[in-house]
C-alpha cells in the first residue's frame, strides 16, 4: 500500500530536479518553472500529512500556498517582461547590471 | 440529353438487403456460433440474478423476452453502460448528433433555405452519416513541419475532454450520472479549461499561421469569459450549498434558481456562447480573418473529431444550464406508473426516471436551440470588444446578482440551513 | 470501493512518473511552448495525487489554477518574449553536473533521513472528515480569516505589481478606445 | 442617423506608433491574404501584423481576366460586348453601359427613346444584384451567415426578372450601341412593380437584423475612417466617396440617357467610416426602387428600342470617353478609333481600381478584425479591377 | 450619447433581430426543387427579327437550326469567331436547295456563352434559340452539337412560377 | 525544408509547362478553317481630327472658358486638341506636365485624376498618357472631364510622374508601366502589378504585341 | 486508507478513455479507407492561401493584450476562493462573511485599478 513516506519521497525527487533547475537552468522562465515546481512539491507534502492527521487545516494552508504561487508567477513573468524590454535578454547571467 | 442520377429502385434496395441478410446468417451460423461456444466453454460464466448464464439460458431468454428482464437490469447498472450508453458516451453523443441536424435545419429555416433534404427519405435526416462517411474516407493531410504526435493526437484529446465534461452531468434522479464528484462544478470548470491548450497545442503543432493566430484568440477568449462563468454559478452555489451537480438540482424542487438569480444565468448563457467558440464569439474559428482559425490544417476525420468534441461540449454545456438555473430533470409527473397496465412480473420501468429524462432532454434541447440562435441573427464581434464585454460589463453583472442572492439569504427570504435541510 | 485500493497503488506509480518526467521535461525539452506544456502536465499529476489523497477541491483548485491559469501565462510569456536562440542556448557542462551532483545528494540526504526517521513507519487510516470543502470553508473564514485578508492583499499587490511592471512607458496611447 | 465629422483619423493612431515601434523589432509576422482566402475573392494582399495590429498592406491584384482591354483590340465594336462584360458578370448591363455610350459616340448614332429607358431599367436592375451580392458578402465576411442567405435569395428574384427581359441569368450582353437586344416581353411591368414593392419590404428586414444590430454596429462604426479630404486625395468612387460626405453620383453629375429627366436624390452619409461605406450602398437600393418605379412610369408604351447597324461597323476615326455610374461607382469607357471596324484602344476605368488605393491607406494601422470589416465596404470587386 | 440610451438602442435592436430572425422560420421558402421542378420561361427563347433588327425577348438557351432556311452564308460563325469560336461550318450529307455549299453550323457548347449575337446576325430566321439549358455531359465531344442534333427542338416541360405576396416570395 | 520543396515545386512547374506548351501546339495545328477575317492591318490616326458634335458651339461656352483659363496661363505650351460637350483635350509637353497639373489642381479645381491611359501610336513612334481629370468638390466641373495628354518617345519611354499633384495616379502610372513599359521618374514603385509575377515579354498594351492565333 | 474520493473520479477517467476509444478507431478506419495519391509537394504545404509559405509558422507572436492575461490569472484564484465561500455559507456562521467582505473589497479595489491601468496604458 502506498503509505505517507511515499508521498514524501515523491515530494523529495521533486524538489531535487527544482533545485537542478534552479541551479543548472540560466533562462529566467525556467528558473520560474523551477520554484513552481518546487512549491508543488511542498504542496504535496503539506496534503498528505494533512491526510495522514485527517484534518483540513492542511488543504487550507495548501489553498493559500497555491494562491500565493499562482501571484509570485504573475510578478515574476512581469519582472522577466520588463527585463527582456530592457535587455533583450532573458539570460539571467546577463542581468549583471541590475546589481547597479 | 439531361443527366440526373438513376432513379431509386425499391425492388433492387429490398433484394440487396436480403443478399446482406442471407450472408450475415451464413456467416453467424458457420463461424460465429462455434466460436462463441468455444469461448464459452473456457470463460466462468456470469451471474445473472441467482442463477448462471449458460448457453441455454441465454437461448431460452430470446424465445421468453420477460427471462431477458434481468441481465438486461444487471446490465444496466454496470460502470460500463454508464460510461458507454446512457448517462455517458452514447446519449451525449446522440445528442450532438440531433443537435447538428436540428442546427442545420433550424438555421435553413432562418435563412430561407431548406437545409439537408436528399440523403434520407424525410428532410435529410441522414446528412450526417453521409457526412461522417464521407470524413471518414477522405486523406488526412499532415502539413510539412507538422509536429506528428500532437497533429494525430490533439483532435482525439479535445473528444476525450468533451466527453470528460460530460460524465459530469446528472441526467436523471436515483444517480444517473457516470460521476457523482463532491465538488462536480468546479470540476467542470477545471476540465473546460482544457479545450483553449488543445487548441493552442494544436495550432502549434501544425505549423500555420492561421492556426498559431487562431489558437491565442482562443486563449484570449477563454481569458476574457472564464471568470464571469465560473462568478455566474456562485450565485446558485450560495443558496445550494453543494459543489455535487446532483444535489444542485435536487435542491431546485421548490422552485428553479432562474427566478432567484436571473442575472448570472444571462451571464453563464453569454459565457457558454464564448466557451463554446459559436458566434458571435467565434473569432478563433473566423473564417474571413483567419482563413478557418485553429483548425484550418485540419482534414478529413481529424476536422470530425474536432466537430464530435464541439458538440458534445455543447451538449454539455446546455445540461448545465439546464442543471443550474432549470431545475435539472425536474418537472410535473405525465408518465404513468405501469407502462402495460395489469403487468406483474418483474418490474423494468421506472416512471420517475423515465418522466426525469424526458424533462431533462426537453430542457436541454430548448437551451441547445437557444444557444444556435445567435448563429442567425448576429455578425462576429471584435477581440478587443470581446474583452472588454468579458472583464468590464459580465463581470460586474455576476456580482450584483450575488450580492442579491446574499441578500436574499441574510434578509431570511430563503431559509438560510439549506433548502436541502 | 474495494478495486480502488488494489488500483491505488499502481495509480500512485502511474502518477509519480507522470509527475516527475514531465517535471524534467518542463525543464529539459528543447521549445520552451513544451516545456510550459510539460509543466502543466506535471501540476496535473500533483493534482492526481490530491485526489488520491482525498482533497477533491484542492486537486480542483490545482488544475483550474495551473492549467487553467498559470500555463496560459507561461504561454503568453513564451510567445512575448521573442528571439528563438535565446531558448536554445545550451548551458555550460560544469554546471550542469554540479547541478545533479548537488541534486542527487540532496534527495539522498534528505531520503535517508526520512526513511531512518519514524515517519516511514507511519500509516493513513481512515478518513474522519465528511464535507470537506465546507469545512475548507470554514477553516478559511473563521480561524485563519486574518491570513486570508492578507491573501487578499497579496493578491491586489501582486496584480498591481504586475501590471505596473509590464507597463510600457514608452508608447502614449491614450487614443485607443476599448470599444 | 447622426452625421458627423472627423477631424483626425483616431482609430489608426496606435497602430501608427506601433509601426514606429516595429521598424526596429523583429515581431511581425507577414501573412498574406489571398488568392485562397475566404476572405479576399481573387485578390490578393499581403499583410503585415504585429500583434493584433496591421502595420504593413501590399495589395496585389491581378488573378483573373487580365488583359480585356488588349483583347477589345483584335475585336469587332459588337463582338466586343460578350467580353467587356465578363469583369464583373454580375453588373453586366453597366459595365457594357457606357461602352455602348462611348461607341455611339464614335459611330454617331442616336438611341430611340424606349431603348434608352429600357437601358437604364436594365441597369437599376442590374446594380441591385450587383449590391445585393455585394452585401450578402459583406454579411458573410462579418460571420453573419444570414445576412449572407438572404440577400443571395432577393437577388435570385431580381435575376428571374432579367432574365425574363434578356435571356440569360448573368452575362446578359443586353446593351449594344444603338439600344437594346429585345423589347420588353408581355407583362414584364406588372412583375417589375410587383417585384420592387416586394423588395421595398424585404430591405426594412434587411435594417432589422443587419443595419440596426448593435454587433454590426460596433464592428463598422469608426472603423477604417476615410476623411474628405483623404477620399478626394485617393480619388475614390463610388459608395465609398459619398461615404465620405461628397454626392458625386454621375447619374446626377453627368446625366445619361433619360436620367435628367427623373428626380432622385443623391445618397451620403457624413460619418466616413465603415458603416456608413456599408449604408450608402443599401440608401441606394432603396432609392433605386424608387428610379425602377419612375422609369417605368414615363417608359412610351411603344417605339424602337434599337437602331439597326451592321455587324461590322466603322467607327469615325476620333476618340470618346463615356462614363456611368455602376454598382461600384463611375466606370468610363476610354474608346479610340481609328476608323477601322475595330476598336484601336479601349480603356476600362472601373471603380475598383480607383478604390483599392484606400486599402492601404485604411488597413495600415487597424486591427485584423477590422480587415474583413475595411477591405469589402469599399465596394471592391477583385475581378473587374484586374481586367 | 449617453450609456442609458445607448443601452436601450443596442438591446432593442438585439430583440428587433431576434424577431426578425425567428419570424423567418414560418415563411414559405421560396427554394426551387430544381431537378424535379423547372422554372416557367418567357416565350419559345430567345429570336431575332433580321427585318426590325429587333430581337424578342426568351430565355437565351440551346440553338435550334432551320435546316430549310439555312443558307450557309457563314454569318453566325463570322460572329462568333470573335467571342466565343464555338461555331464552325461543316458539311451536311443532305442536300436543301438554298444551300448550296452544304454547309451548316455546328456548335460547340463547351465554348458558346450563350451570347445570342449568332442569332443577330442570321438574316434569313435559320437560327434561333430554345428553352432548353440543360446541356450538361460526361465527355467533351457530347458538347458538340451537329446540325442535325440542332435541327431537333428540345422538350422543356418547365411549370413553376414565382410567386410573391404577402407571406414571402415563393415558387409554386 | 523548404528548400527541398522549393526544388521539386520547380520541378512540378517545369513539367505543367512542358504541358501546356504541347497542347497549344496541338490546338494551333488542329486549326484549319478557311473563313474569312477581318484585315489585320490598321490604319494610323489623324492626330487633330474633329468629331461632328450634336451640341453647336454656343453651347460649349463652359468648356471654352476652362480652355480660356488654361491658356491665358500657358499660353504656347498646351495645344488643345478638341473640346465636345464636357470633354476637353489638351496635349502638352513632358516637361511642363507637372507644372501644368499642379495649376489644374490647386488653381482650377481638378482635384482627382480619374484614371490615366496610354494609347501606343507605332506610325507616330510615340506613346500618348492621358489623365483624365475631374472634380469632386466643385460643382460647375463635376460633369467636366479634362484629358491633360503628353507623348513620349517609344523607344525611351519616359515621363514625370504626376503623384506628387495627383495622390490617386499611384496604381493607374504602375499599370501603365508594365502595360506600355513607360517609365515614370518620381515613382516610387514602378513594378509589376497586374502581370503574372513571371512576366517576361513585351509589355502587352504594345501594338507589336500581338495575341497568340490572332 | 487513501483513495476513499478518487473512486469517485475514476469515471471520468473511464470516459476519457471512451473518448479514445472513439476517436482512434476512426483515425485508423480513415487511415485504411482514405486514399493516398502520389507525393505532391504543393499539397502538404502549410496553408499560406496559394501561396509559398513566408517565415516560420511557429513564430513568438503576442498580441496587445497582455495585461488581461495577468488580471485573469490572480481573478481566476480569487473566484475559485469564492466558491469555498460559497458552499460553507450555509453552515458557518454569519460573522464570517466579514473576512469575505473584505477579500472582495480588497480584490474590487484592485481589480478596478488594474482595469484602469490595462484601460489607460499600453500593455504589451
Amino acid at each position: 500500500m502506498n503509505e505517507l513516506i511515499d508521498y514524501l519521497v515523491v515530494s523529495i525527487v521533486m524538489i531535487s530536479v527544482g533545485i537542478y533547475g534552479i541551479i543548472v537552468k540560466r533562462n529566467a522562465i525556467r528558473m520560474i518553472f523551477s520554484i513552481e515546481i518546487i512549491a508543488n512539491a511542498v504542496n504535496l507534502t503539506l496534503i498528505a500529512f494533512s491526510r495522514y492527521l485527517s484534518d483540513v487545516q492542511g488543504q487550507v494552508f495548501t489553498l493559500f500556498a497555491i494562491a500565493i504561487a499562482a501571484a509570485e508567477i504573475a510578478v515574476g513573468l512581469g519582472i522577466i517582461i520588463i527585463a527582456y524590454r530592457l535587455y533583450r535578454e532573458i539570460d539571467v547571467a546577463e542581468y549583471r547590471s541590475l546589481k547597479g | 440529353m439531361v443527366t440526373v442520377p438513376k432513379k431509386f429502385g425499391f425492388g433492387s434496395f429490398v433484394s440487396s438487403i436480403l443478399w446482406l441478410v442471407f450472408w450475415i446468417v451464413v456467416i453467424v451460423t458457420l463461424v460465429g456460433l462455434p466460436l462463441i461456444f468455444i469461448i464459452l466453454f473456457y470463460v466462468p460464466l456470469p451471474y445473472i440474478g441467482d442463477e448462471v448464464l449458460t448457453p441455454y439460458l441465454f437461448f431460452s431468454m430470446m424465445v421468453d423476452p420477460t427471462r431477458t428482464i434481468p441481465i438486461i437490469k444487471f446490465l444496466i447498472h454496470t460502470d460500463i453502460f454508464r460510461v458507454m450508453v446512457f448517462p455517458g458516451f452514447g446519449y451525449a453523443a446522440i445528442i450532438a448528433a440531433v443537435t447538428i441536424f436540428v442546427e442545420r435545419k433550424f438555421l435553413a429555416k432562418m435563412q430561407l433555405r431548406v437545409g439537408p433534404y436528399y440523403v434520407g427519405r424525410w428532410e435529410g435526416i441522414l446528412q450526417l452519416m453521409a457526412d461522417g462517411l464521407k470524413l471518414i474516407s477522405k486523406e488526412i493531410i499532415v502539413p510539412s513541419g507538422a509536429d506528428k504526435l500532437l497533429f494525430w493526437l490533439a483532435p482525439v484529446l479535445f473528444v476525450a475532454t468533451a466527453a470528460a465534461v460530460t460524465a459530469l452531468i446528472p441526467v436523471a434522479p436515483g444517480g444517473w450520472v457516470v460521476a457523482d464528484i463532491d465538488v462536480g462544478l468546479i470540476a467542470v470548470f477545471a476540465i473546460l479549461g482544457f479545450f483553449p491548450l488543445i487548441a493552442l497545442l494544436f495550432s502549434w503543432a501544425s505549423n500555420s499561421k492561421y492556426p498559431f493566430i487562431g489558437g491565442l484568440r482562443a486563449l484570449h477568449q477563454m481569458v476574457a469569459f472564464e471568470i464571469p462563468f465560473i462568478l455566474s454559478a456562485l450565485s446558485v452555489v450560495l443558496v445550494a450549498g453543494t459543489l455535487n451537480l446532483t444535489e444542485i438540482v435536487e435542491s431546485q424542487y421548490l422552485y428553479w434558481f432562474i427566478i432567484i438569480a436571473p442575472i448570472s444565468a444571462f451571464v453563464f448563457y453569454i459565457s457558454s456562447l464564448a466557451e463554446l467558440e459559436r458566434i458571435p464569439f467565434d473569432l478563433p474559428e473566423a473564417e474571413s480573418e483567419i482563413v478557418a482559425g485553429w483548425i484550418t490544417e485540419t482534414s478529413g476525420m481529424l476536422y470530425g473529431l474536432i466537430q464530435l468534441g464541439t458538440y458534445l461540449k455543447l451538449y454539455a454545456l446546455a445540461a448545465l444550464f439546464v442543471i443550474l438555473f432549470l431545475g435539472g430533470w425536474t418537472g410535473p409527473q405525465i408518465f404513468p406508473e405501469e407502462i402495460i397496465p395489469g403487468y406483474t412480473g418483474e418490474k423494468i420501468y421506472n416512471h420517475i426516471v423515465i418522466n426525469g429524462i424526458f424533462w431533462f432532454t426537453l430542457k436541454t434541447f430548448g437551451m441547445i436551440i437557444l444557444f444556435l440562435l445567435p448563429r442567425g441573427i448576429s455578425p462576429r464581434i471584435r477581440i478587443d470588444i470581446l474583452l472588454h464585454t468579458g472583464w468590464y460589463k459580465l463581470i460586474v453583472l455576476c456580482f450584483i446578482n450575488i450580492f442579491a442572492v446574499l441578500t436574499l439569504i441574510y434578509g431570511g427570504i430563503i431559509p438560510t440551513g439549506g433548502i436541502l435541510q | 470501493m474495494i478495486e480502488v485500493h488494489i488500483m491505488a497503488e499502481q495509480v500512485f506509480y502511474g502518477l509519480a512518473i507522470l509527475t516527475i518526467g514531465s517535471a524534467i521535461f518542463a525543464l529539459e525539452s528543447r521549445e520552451l511552448i513544451y516545456g510550459a506544456i510539460g509543466l502543466a502536465l506535471s501540476m496535473l499529476g500533483i493534482a492526481g495525487f490530491f485526489i488520491l489523497l482525498d482533497a477533491p477541491f484542492v486537486a480542483m483548485f490545482q488544475i483550474a489554477v495551473y492549467v487553467g491559469a498559470v500555463a496560459v501565462l507561461v504561454i503568453f510569456t513564451v510567445m512575448l518574449v521573442r528571439t528563438n536562440e535565446l531558448f536554445t542556448k545550451r548551458e555550460d557542462k560544469n554546471r550542469r553536473i554540479a547541478g545533479i551532483v548537488f541534486a542527487f545528494i540532496f534527495m539522498i540526504v534528505i531520503g535517508l533521513i526520512l526513511l531512518g526517521s519514524e515517519l516511514s513507519k507511519a500509516s493513513i487510516g481512515e478518513l474522519k472528515i465528511d464535507n470537506i470543502t465546507q469545512k475548507i470553508g470554514g477553516e478559511m473564514l473563521t480561524y485563519y480569516s486574518p491570513a486570508f485578508i492578507l491573501l487578499a492583499l497579496v493578491l491586489a499587490g501582486s496584480i498591481i505589481g504586475a501590471l505596473t511592471l509590464a507597463r510600457r512607458e514608452d508608447v502614449d496611447n491614450s487614443y485607443e478606445r476599448v470599444n | 442617423m447622426e452625421n458627423f465629422d472627423y477631424k483626425i483619423n483616431d482609430t489608426q493612431k496606435l497602430g501608427l506608433e506601433i509601426i514606429k515601434e516595429a521598424s526596429f523589432d523583429d515581431r511581425l509576422m507577414t501573412l498574406s491574404v489571398g488568392p485562397q482566402h475566404p476572405g479576399s475573392g481573387h485578390f490578393r494582399f499581403v499583410i503585415k501584423i504585429d500583434g493584433d495590429y496591421i502595420v504593413f498592406c501590399d495589395p496585389d491584384p491581378g488573378y483573373v481576366h487580365r488583359g480585356e482591354e488588349k483583347m477589345a483590340e483584335y475585336r469587332t465594336y459588337i463582338q466586343n460586348i460578350p467580353h467587356l462584360e465578363r469583369p464583373v458578370i454580375h453588373d453586366s448591363t453597366n459595365i457594357t453601359y457606357s461602352y455602348s455610350l462611348a461607341v455611339e459616340e464614335l459611330l454617331g448614332i442616336a438611341v430611340p427613346r424606349r431603348g434608352q429607358f429600357i437601358r437604364a431599367i436594365a441597369s437599376e436592375f442590374n446594380r441591385q444584384i450587383y449590391t445585393l451580392y455585394w452585401l450578402a458578402i459583406y454579411g458573410i465576411f462579418l460571420g453573419h451567415s444570414t445576412m449572407f442567405m438572404w440577400p443571395a435569395g432577393d437577388r435570385e428574384l431580381f435575376i428571374d426578372l432579367m432574365e425574363a427581359l434578356t435571356g440569360a441569368r448573368v452575362t446578359h450582353a443586353f446593351n449594344i450601341p444603338g439600344g437594346v437586344r429585345n423589347d420588353i416581353p408581355n407583362g414584364f411591368k406588372e412583375r417589375c412593380l410587383r417585384q420592387v414593392s416586394y423588395f421595398e419590404k424585404r430591405l426594412n428586414e434587411y435594417e432589422d437584423i443587419f443595419y440596426n444590430n448593435p454587433l454590426f454596429r460596433q464592428r463598422t462604426e469608426k472603423v477604417g475612417i476615410l476623411t474628405k479630404e483623404d477620399a478626394i486625395k485617393l480619388g475614390v468612387t463610388g459608395s465609398v466617396l459619398r461615404a465620405s460626405g461628397i454626392p458625386y453620383d454621375i447619374r446626377k453629375v453627368e446625366p445619361y440617357d433619360v436620367y435628367d429627366e427623373i428626380d432622385f436624390k443623391v445618397q451620403y452619409l457624413k460619418t466616413c467610416d465603415s458603416f456608413a461605406r456599408s449604408y450608402v450602398p443599401f440608401l441606394d437600393m432603396k432609392e433605386s426602387c424608387y428610379i425602377i418605379k419612375q422609369l417605368l412610369d414615363k417608359m412610351p408604351e411603344s417605339g424602337d428600342v434599337r437602331t439597326k447597324l451592321q455587324s461590322n461597323v466603322k467607327g469615325q476615326s476620333g476618340e470618346s470617353y463615356k462614363r456611368v455610374e455602376s454598382g461600384r461607382g463611375a466606370l468610363g469607357y476610354y474608346v479610340v478609333s481609328d476608323g477601322s471596324p475595330k476598336p484601336y484602344r479601349v480603356k476600362i476605368s472601373v471603380g475598383s481600381f480607383r478604390n483599392i488605393l484606400a486599402l492601404p491607406h485604411l488597413l495600415v494601422g487597424s486591427k485584423l478584425g477590422d480587415m474583413p470589416a475595411i477591405y469589402w465596404s469599399l465596394n471592391y470587386w477583385p475581378v473587374e479591377a484586374d481586367r | 450619447m449617453n450609456s442609458t440610451t445607448g443601452f436601450t438602442k443596442s438591446a432593442s435592436g438585439i430583440i428587433k433581430a431576434i424577431e426578425s430572425g425567428s419570424k423567418h422560420l414560418l415563411i414559405r421558402r421560396f427554394t426551387l426543387f430544381y431537378p424535379q421542378k423547372k422554372l416557367k420561361f418567357v416565350g419559345d427563347g430567345y429570336q431575332f427579327d433580321p427585318q426590325k433588327g429587333v430581337g424578342i425577348a426568351g430565355t437565351r438557351g440551346r440553338h435550334i437550326l432551320f435546316h430549310e432556311k439555312c443558307t450557309g452564308c457563314q454569318l453566325c460563325a463570322i460572329t462568333c469567331e470573335g467571342i466565343a469560336e464555338a461555331i464552325e461550318m461543316v458539311k451536311i450529307t443532305e442536300s436543301w436547295k438554298q444551300n448550296k455549299k452544304s454547309i451548316m453550323p455546328q456548335i460547340d457548347y463547351g465554348k458558346c456563352v450563350f451570347c445570342g449575337l449568332c442569332v443577330d446576325a442570321c438574316p434569313f430566321y435559320a437560327l434561333y434559340m430554345t428553352n432548353d439549358y440543360e446541356l450538361a455531359a460526361f465527355t467533351k465531344t457530347h458538347l458538340i452539337y451537329t446540325p442535325a442534333q440542332l435541327a431537333v427542338k428540345p422538350q422543356y416541360d418547365g411549370t413553376v412560377e414565382i410567386k410573391i405576396d404577402d407571406r414571402g416570395a415563393y415558387h409554386g | 525544408m523548404i528548400s527541398k520543396i522549393s526544388e521539386n515545386l520547380d520541378k512540378w512547374n517545369s513539367r505543367q509547362f512542358i504541358t501546356t506548351l504541347n497542347d497549344d501546339n496541338i490546338s494551333q495545328n488542329k486549326k484549319s478553317d478557311n473563313l474569312k477575317k477581318f484585315p489585320k492591318e490598321i490604319s494610323s490616326i489623324v492626330g487633330d481630327s474633329k468629331i461632328q458634335t450634336s451640341k453647336t458651339e454656343s453651347s460649349l461656352l463652359f468648356e471654352n472658358s476652362v480652355i480660356f483659363k488654361i491658356s491665358s496661363k500657358f499660353d504656347s505650351k498646351i495645344v488643345v486638341e478638341f473640346v465636345k460637350p464636357s470633354r476637353i483635350k489638351i496635349r502638352v509637353d513632358p516637361a511642363n506636365i507637372i507644372e501644368i497639373a499642379k495649376f489644374l489642381n490647386h488653381e482650377l479645381g481638378f482635384d482627382h485624376a480619374e484614371s490615366v491611359t496610354g494609347t501606343d501610336y507605332p506610325k507616330d513612334n510615340q506613346i500618348e498618357v492621358i489623365y483624365h481629370l475631374g472634380s469632386y468638390l466643385r460643382d460647375d466641373l463635376a460633369h467636366l472631364v479634362l484629358s491633360l495628354t503628353t507623348r513620349t518617345d517609344r523607344d525611351e519611354a519616359r515621363l514625370p510622374s504626376l503623384l506628387p499633384v495627383y495622390g490617386s495616379v499611384e496604381y493607374h502610372e504602375r499599370e501603365i508601366f508594365e502595360m506600355l513599359g513607360v517609365y515614370f521618374d518620381g515613382h516610387p514603385r514602378n513594378e509589376r502589378f497586374l502581370l503574372p509575377e513571371d512576366w517576361a515579354d513585351i509589355p502587352p498594351l504594345r501594338k507589336e504585341f500581338h495575341i497568340k492565333g490572332r | 486508507m487513501p483513495g476513499e474520493y478518487a473512486s469517485q473520479f475514476t469515471p471520468i477517467m473511464y470516459m476519457l478513455g471512451m473518448g479514445f476509444l472513439a476517436g482512434v478507431p476512426a483515425l485508423i478506419l480513415s487511415k485504411i479507407l482514405a486514399p493516398r495519391k502520389s507525393y505532391n509537394p504543393v499539397k502538404f504545404l502549410p496553408m499560406e492561401c496559394g501561396q509559398m509559405p513566408v517565415g516560420e509558422g511557429r513564430s513568438h507572436f503576442m498580441m496587445q493584450y497582455y495585461a488581461y492575461i495577468l488580471m485573469f490569472v490572480v481573478f481566476d484564484v480569487m473566484s475559485i476562493f469564492l466558491y469555498a465561500w460559497g458552499t460553507s455559507l450555509l453552515s458557518i456562521p454569519k460573522s464570517a462573511t466579514l473576512p469575505m467582505i473584505g477579500f472582495l473589497g480588497i480584490m474590487f479595489a484592485a481589480m478596478g485599478y488594474a482595469l484602469y491601468l490595462s484601460g489607460k496604458k499600453g500593455i504589451w
